[in-house]
């Protein structure tokens, strides 16, 4: 694995392809045509829109509490691109980018923020976990899965999205541990995009690096531009193939900034200033993409627009059509308890409908 | 004397600790820069330092365990978790160690420090963000558990837990926050721990609660006042230990009783009260205790939430049971 | 027909399972090539391999939350927690994950796994080795809660555990390990989870126990004949969800009851059968319901433990007095 | 801090001062003077014997469970006895070793594992915190204190002892965590004795060695020939002069291997080939020292047997006083628990006595 050598984390590089200009890194050429990246942009521009609309639902009261992927935009579509049927995600909360690519609707998904259960439910043939609130808790489910996997001998892979307070939890330990012991098909993927909340990237651990964390086990750890989509996909397509081929885990930090605020319940001028937020605005992972378009003749804002608008009358529907959904009925709470309700669950909800 | 609304009031009971004793130290996720999630320390780091008002990593076992820790060494520290749903992580910690402590050493080692968790339902939520653990804290020994019901009642209650010897797991209603003002002295003022408040006398019924369901209760009270129905109603502000006399005495003298609270039904705090009645109070009860609590089941998401909470409906019901029994 | 103790019993279950079932796989520290420090998994990696017996890194969090995620992928794992107080570490992911994984996902994803857990004291372990926490799980929403008393039950309980479709906390009360022999059949055969036992019949007072205090109870309720007191005992099996008729039928017959747990008294699992015998039964009970339970204090260390446990002489003293009452 | 550079633990080296044969490795000098290591010699040996008794008084049905330091009497003494008056020890449940140098009587800690509650009281002037079972849990207390002190100004360290399968526990990761990023001065002493009970080192984690587990925290590891007490006093003391100064933790991995049993409870045959046990027996921390020490002329069979014979009776002593010292009372399980008792303890222990 040439490219985990290469850029080993002690190395001090951040793996690049993309340059903030929309220019090649020298001796660099994009993983995929140009057609390719023009439709990956055009999911990394919808997903935008998505997360922005959200956000003003939010505003308007017709959304509950919603976190914001507004810059992690490259993270989550070049990770998840890579990704093959069969293969298993398991999301944190922030991962409106990466679930959409793996075909969980954007309906489901803005029913979830709107607080109807029926927002949890993916369907049969979408491996796609729910969102899972507990932070850095859910890798040690991708790890479980794809251990199982490797047991019965199908070469599928999971991977885990987090984010960088996610590392400083103890069950994100025990994960990459028994990732390493196990050497499971998991991918790592640490979208450290600078904060937890309020709490910088300096306070949340002295290491230098994310990526390095991965030498505490035994296993491969590459820091990336997670702005930058090809470089994702390049390390991500190689963490996926060498854990399809039985090589085991890999972490991926990619370093990104979360522009918006941690959750729209959150004042982020509380703790970051803007000076801080000013160096980041260039390296917006759309940007760079739609340089590199342009020099193709693939990007306008003639073209954006055009699809700025659909996209938006198409997000247009997929609101009203959430917002139809009715509230789940009170048998909906206890439904999905126990397999089968138990009888105290039963005359709980026969009290309950009788107080209605 | 100013009206304070509960964020407010816990906010001053901080700093005037703080200021008054220099061994306080407040440390937690975005409790610093932040001033926490629901801006319950805002303004302290600025006015202590950042020595003493710590953001933490995103750890909770590492907050209290490193917290048991500092008061070992004789810091005072007021420990925050950001909510109710991921206490989980550090139930060892509190269980296996911050309990024990002084049982272990023999009352060489002390850990009195006091973790703060914003808990119970109502503010619609995400997932984990509105539980009630107070009855698996009721069921872990060495520790004590306190819930204010109002702003003035968290401001004593908390310069109590910071000034006890014990361990004091502070469970703060996030729903009552924002939701009443009242008038909160500035100064000292204490509320002793393991005493109940008896809000409001009655003949009637005993209704029994802590948090945010004291205001539900006394909605329901109020309703029922046109029933001709006199509720005494006990906000237990402590629960463990608990003020069973309290409770005993107000049964002793209605003989019918209602507890409200959010956690599930079954192992909440509600069965142990009625445990208590049952062993010392029996006689005098007219008719079976009732419960008015969350379900078995996960607290709903936003939508669904109202199905789960106890609310002044369902608490005059089953006032009403137990008067008509 | 071999006569066989508990350990011996859940080694045969789980063998025979795997044998039947090769979804089945065990995990846990020290469950390969030791067989477990009770040797409960004793033989099983020799007969089925380091990929189905597995040995894993000293964290149970990792251990609980990667069955988890094996169980999603349709494998059906049987954890083991080392000791009861081992548990505290991954009640998180028990509580946030594991019980709720089916409601979350609308029933799209579902983890039925085991987690085998010995618990209780009585066998003069060092601290956090005789812990008993079925109350904080019973409070739990999502999970089954299974005790096994006897060799049998535990083989056909555990049969039960492992093909059910929730996840199932399956409590070994290790005082019994090896402590009774009985016939243990080979081959198939399940005690179909949430129906309690009826141990023995009685007209005078309901004795309600689990685990290891069933013995204890049919101790004293042996030494009482002479009295001529006839105790009816019930084995609950299941904690939760709990066999509410099976308890309010016979209080229902003799007015009369006791419960026996070795948890700390403060809400434990006690407390909840009270409040359920208060809804349901409250007429016809003529005393109130004694509980003979551990205190309200950490398991002391060896020299101590007698003092802590609950045994036939103070489950006597209380049976006599309910009678007498 | 040139050991822990010239001893990155990515260099692949460990540190050794003393060879199993009693020479020097070259370049090498003693730690301290020829008298001092006699008299260390001696802790270990009386140690070693203390630690025996404690075995053969289990097996007589005299003492409960207990976990056999044999084999660690290096990696124990030699820490501790860097360390100064102030300094706080957290150790596991297998510290016979340091805590007695700390100055915990041995009565005392025969009296708590013979299960008397009296065995967990330290005097008033030891900083040695009660034995902690829940593995990896305590390392959080001693950066939490050494972090209390560092606050107040003081100039102490704090020491926690844990085993490799400590090094698996989230708790452990969390303590690591806290260390790195508020510099505490805390020294992790990892005693890697090759086992969990019977889960070897390879399982328990995929990294080549558990000192490079530091580069994950930002702060530095080593790993130290565990059996060698020169080695392990000038780490210690490095990493103690450190921490005093304010430069923050260290993670020390003592190589070392445990002869006997895990505990009285196990039987390590079950896990364990003789073959295995074989190779560590010339590197035994007391065979090493005999050989340099003899060169000296400090030590011999017949110092030895002496030496040994006081300690018997010095042993037996002890171990007549701890067993007069009468089971604790029925309040001693009640008093403890709250700094004043509730009074539903009150009852509770009135009923108890009533019970009796
Ligand atoms: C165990 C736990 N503790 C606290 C929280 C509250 N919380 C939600 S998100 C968050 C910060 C997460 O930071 P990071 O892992 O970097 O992800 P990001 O939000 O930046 O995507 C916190 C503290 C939580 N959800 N879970
Ligand atoms: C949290 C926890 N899980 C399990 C146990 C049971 N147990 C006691 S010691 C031990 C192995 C510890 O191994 P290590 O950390 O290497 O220390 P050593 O025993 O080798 O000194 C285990 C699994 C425990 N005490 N605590
Ligand atoms: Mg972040
Ligand atoms: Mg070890």
């Amino acid at each position: 694995m040439g490219l985990f050598e290469d850029y080993h984390p002690l190395k001090g590089k951040t793996f690049q392809i993309l340059k903030p200009d929309g220019t090649l890194q020298p001796d660099s050429k994009p993983p995929i045509s140009d057609q390719e990246i023009f439709h990956l942009y055009q999911k990394m521009l919808f997903i935008r829109l998505a997360d922005q609309r959200a956000l003003i639902l939010q505003r308007q009261g017709r959304m509950g509490t919603y976190a914001p992927i507004w810059g992690q935009e490259a993270c989550q579509v070049g990770s998840a691109a890579v990704l093959q049927k069969g293969d298993w995600v398991f999301p944190a909360f922030r991962e409106l980018g990466a679930t959409l690519m793996m075909g969980i609707p954007l309906k489901t998904i803005f029913l979830y923020w709107m607080g109807n259960e029926e927002g949890s439910r993916a369907s049969e043939d979408v491996n796609v976990l729910p969102v899972s609130i507990p932070v850095g808790t859910h890798p040690l489910h991708a790890v479980g899965l794809g251990w199982a996997a490797r047991l019965k001998g199908d070469a599928i892979v999971t991977i885990a999205y987090f984010g960088d307070g996610a590392t400083s939890k103890g069950d994100f330990h025990e994960a990459m541990n028994f990732a390493g012991v196990f050497k499971t098909p998991t991918i790592f993927f640490c979208q450290n995009n600078q904060y937890a909340i309020s709490v910088p990237r300096s306070i949340q651990t002295a290491s230098k690096t994310i990526a390095q964390k991965a030498m505490a086990y035994g296993f491969d750890g590459i820091q990336i531009d997670g702005n930058d989509l090809f470089a994702v996909l390049v390390a991500t397509k190689e963490a996926v193939e060498k854990a399809r081929s039985g090589g085991g885990p890999t972490l991926i930090e990619g370093v990104t900034f979360r522009f918006g605020p941690h959750t729209t319940a959150d004042d982020p001028t509380k703790y970051r200033k803007d000076e801080e937020i000013e160096p980041w605005k260039p390296l917006d992972p759309m940007i760079r993409l739609r340089l590199y378009l342009k020099e193709k003749d693939l990007w306008s804002e003639e073209v954006e627009q055009r699809f700025t608008e659909e996209a938006q009358k198409d997000i247009d529907q997929v609101v009203k059509d959430a917002e139809a959904v009715p509230a789940p009925g009170v048998e909906e709470i206890f439904k999905y308890v126990y397999a089968e309700m138990t009888s105290s669950l039963k005359e709980q909800l026969a009290y309950l409908k009788t107080t209605l | 004397m100013a009206k304070l609304n509960m964020v407010e009031a816990i906010n001053l009971a901080l700093r005037e600790e703080m200021e008054r004793d220099n061994r306080v130290v407040v440390l937690g996720e975005d409790v610093g820069r932040e001033g926490g999630v629901f801006r319950v320390t805002d303004g302290l780091q600025e006015k202590f330092g950042a020595d003493r008002v710590i953001d933490t990593p995103l750890a909770e076992s590492g907050i209290v365990g490193t917290a048991l820790g500092m008061a070992l060494y004789g810091l005072l520290p007021v420990a925050e978790i950001q909510f109710d749903g991921f206490l989980y992580p550090c139930l060892d910690q509190i269980t296996n160690h911050i309990g024990r402590m002084r049982n272990r050493s023999r009352g060489r080692f002390i850990c009195p420090l006091v973790i703060r968790v914003p808990y119970g339902g109502g503010i619609h939520a995400p997932e984990h963000h509105s539980e009630s653990p107070e009855a698996i804290l009721a069921h872990t020994p060495g520790i004590k558990v306190v819930t204010p019901s109002t702003p003035y009642e968290a401001k004593g209650l908390l310069l109590s837990s910071i000034r006890g010897h014990d361990p004091v797991l502070f469970l703060e209603p996030k729903r009552i926050y924002r939701a009443i003002r009242e008038e909160v002295p500035e100064g000292d003022y204490t509320i002793p721990l393991g005493k109940a408040r008896l809000v409001q006398e009655g003949k009637d019924v005993t209704i029994i609660a802590w948090g945010a369901m004291v205001r539900e209760v006394l909605n329901a009270a109020e309703q029922l006042r046109g029933d001709k129905i006199e509720a005494e109603v006990i906000d237990l502000r402590t629960i463990s230990p608990m003020d069973v006399e309290a409770i005993v005495t107000s049964i002793r003298k209605t003989g019918r009783g209602v507890i409200v609270h959010e956690a599930p039904k079954t192992c909440g705090l509600g069965a142990e009260i009625i445990a208590l009645i049952n062993e010392k109070a029996l006689l005098s009860l007219q008719a079976p205790i009732e419960r008015v609590t969350g379900f078995d089941i996960p607290v709903p998401l936003a939508k669904s939430e109202h199905y789960y909470l106890p609310n002044s409906k369902r608490i005059i019901m089953a006032i009403k049971k137990v008067i008509s029994f």
